[in-house]
């Protein structure tokens, strides 16, 4: 279907033209099932290296975006409307560093039980999804992020979590133990405030 | 948080939870976790606890059962060990410890999360992309059986039909009031109307007999040739000629 | 508030982030005033220039967009096995046995209408297409079946096609079934009327 002097040409133009980051799989399907696509996005992202848009890998879905350094002549005031609460932030983020996590573990991580609402909002936003249930008493439902998380946070996975190997090499993303967590948590607290 | 803890508002309801109070604590002591006394955390803790207005008893509460976990722990530290008593005092200072740690870390992961180069704010891609599409394409299928079943039945439905109907053995009414005057002149005594009719294994053919043989019957019992009894309906129907 | 060596970074990453193509004063807003950015454009497409991104003016407006011939790329066909409907196959096997054959005469030995769709999809198949006219009143269209219906069937001509003889030896011409296929019929008569 294209020559394979073409593929870095065609390979860009369906990135560039795409609405939503793409595997490669995905490309394959627009530039033809024969073709070394990944030979391809190594080309294009060394071409661009260095310009104002760059190609980026995140979770192995490939898009353009613009340069960080760029960020200051582009950053919209708008977007920052929507402020994520502490409650949301700490939550997102024991989620992609434990994940998978049950609300359990992430509320004695917190020592303080979350609103329903907390999860809502990081679901709504496409970071985290319930993922399957634990097969303990109870089975609690676990979450996870998702392929969007690592787009939006700039992660080409999770590995590139900030720190995670130094906070896994001191311990602190072991298992959580809920039975250590017995020292009051709270148990009927209105959360509702933290999300305000 | 970073703010000193003996100027802070007695008000709990700016704290998530008592951990959330504890570190924020424990980091006014030392910057390094692993480096606080926990003595000094337990007493900095129910000292802020003992002097707060809660506003809301419920908020109030967790904290209160947590002033009391650590009013047992401190006391577990101070006094002589007992053996028997586990965990030990020291373990169980040291899982405070870790879980204070614990949500320091994570705490920080959201903060270092939050400032990164974030699509849509810091970085962005494509404003007006052209899209792709993906057309289906219909591929047809059927075998060449389907086509000659198809004509077939083509032709099964259109071929030119023939509608033969046959003839029926019936008993006109002008044979059966021929045969029943016939029989009636024979007849002295009451007789059922069944013995007028002809010997025949045809079920069809006799229906048809029994059917016009009482008309006839009632024909000639209006022409007064005949007289007609029968006790109950659905009893046995009797026929006698007039004397 | 650019460098010069920055600046033609900054256009790329301000025009590829717009929402719509923009004018030389309107980038100059993102960039800096004081800025050559009519030499950046001109740097910018020279970078590009053959490559599957292209950087266009239109009406003293600028904007990216993918390079022309790789728009066949962005439309990607994906083909799904779909079964002929009754009456395409019917009105196909009488073109076979009678071509060429106009539509009324399908229909006149069909017994039933057929729809617009019907021949339409033969058609898209490329098994039947229009054969000409016939020489009678109103000047009927007539169908004839292709090539590639013969390849599809696997038939050598169309003398292959067993005879009505032959249907009724193999049972095919047995009216057992008719009463079904009257009820199929009829069905199949309001769900074209409903398509029209």
């Amino acid at each position: 279907m294209i020559e394979p002097d073409n593929l870095s040409r065609a390979v860009e133009a369906v990135l560039f033209a795409a609405d939503e980051p793409l595997s490669i799989e995905a490309i394959r399907a627009h530039v033809g099932e024969e073709t070394d696509v990944r030979a391809a996005l190594d080309e294009i992202a060394g071409f661009y290296a260095g310009r104002g848009i760059e190609l980026v890998c995140r979770g192995g879905r490939w898009h353009f975006q613009t340069a960080g350094d760029m960020a200051h002549l582009l950053r919209r005031e708008r977007e920052e409307a929507r402020k994520l609460s502490r409650a949301a932030i700490e939550t997102l983020a024991i989620i992609a560093y434990h994940e998978p996590v049950t609300r359990a573990e992430i509320e004695a991580i917190r020592g303080v039980q979350i609103s329903r609402g907390t999860l809502d909002v990081l679901m709504e936003a496409g970071w985290a999804r319930p993922a399957g249930r634990r097969e303990t008493p109870g089975r609690p439902l676990t979450y996870v992020t998702t392929p969007d998380f690592l787009t939006h946070f700039g992660l080409a996975s999770r590995r590139d979590l900030p720190g995670i190997d130094d906070l896994r090499a001191a311990g602190l993303l072991d298992p959580v133990d809920l039975a250590m967590a017995d020292m009051a948590i709270a148990e009927e607290v209105e959360t509702e405030a933290e999300e305000d | 948080m970073d703010s000193d803890p003996d100027t802070l508002t007695l008000d709990l309801e700016g704290w998530e939870g008592p951990l959330d109070l504890l570190l924020a604590l424990a980091r006014s002591q030392k910057v390094d976790l692993k480096q606080i006394s926990i003595l000094a955390l337990v007493e900095q803790y129910l000292a802020y606890v003992e002097q707060a207005h809660a506003l809301k008893l419920e908020v109030a509460a967790d904290y209160l059962v947590m002033a009391a976990w650590l009013a047992y722990l401190k006391s577990a530290l101070l006094l002589p060990r007992d053996p028997e008593v586990e965990p030990s005092p020291e373990e169980l200072a040291l899982r405070l410890q870790m879980r204070l740690e614990r949500l320091n870390a994570m705490r920080d992961a959201g903060a270092r999360l939050l400032a990164r180069d974030r699509l849509g704010r810091d970085v962005f891609r494509r404003a007006a992309p052209e899209g792709l599409r993906t057309v289906r394409k219909a591929m047809w299928q059927a075998e060449i059986y389907d086509l000659i079943a198809a004509y077939g039945q083509i032709n099964a439905r259109n071929r030119p039909v023939f509608h033969v109907v046959h003839d029926r053995p019936v008993m006109t009414l002008d044979a059966a009031l021929e045969r029943v005057s016939q029989l009636l002149g024979m007849q002295v005594d009451w007789a059922t109307i069944e013995s007028f009719l002809p010997d025949t294994l045809d079920g069809p053919f006799r229906k048809s007999a029994l059917a016009s043989s009482f008309v006839a019957a009632l024909e000639l019992a209006r022409m007064g040739k005949a007289e007609l009894r029968q006790q109950s309906p659905f009893a046995p129907l009797y026929l006698k000629a007039t004397a």
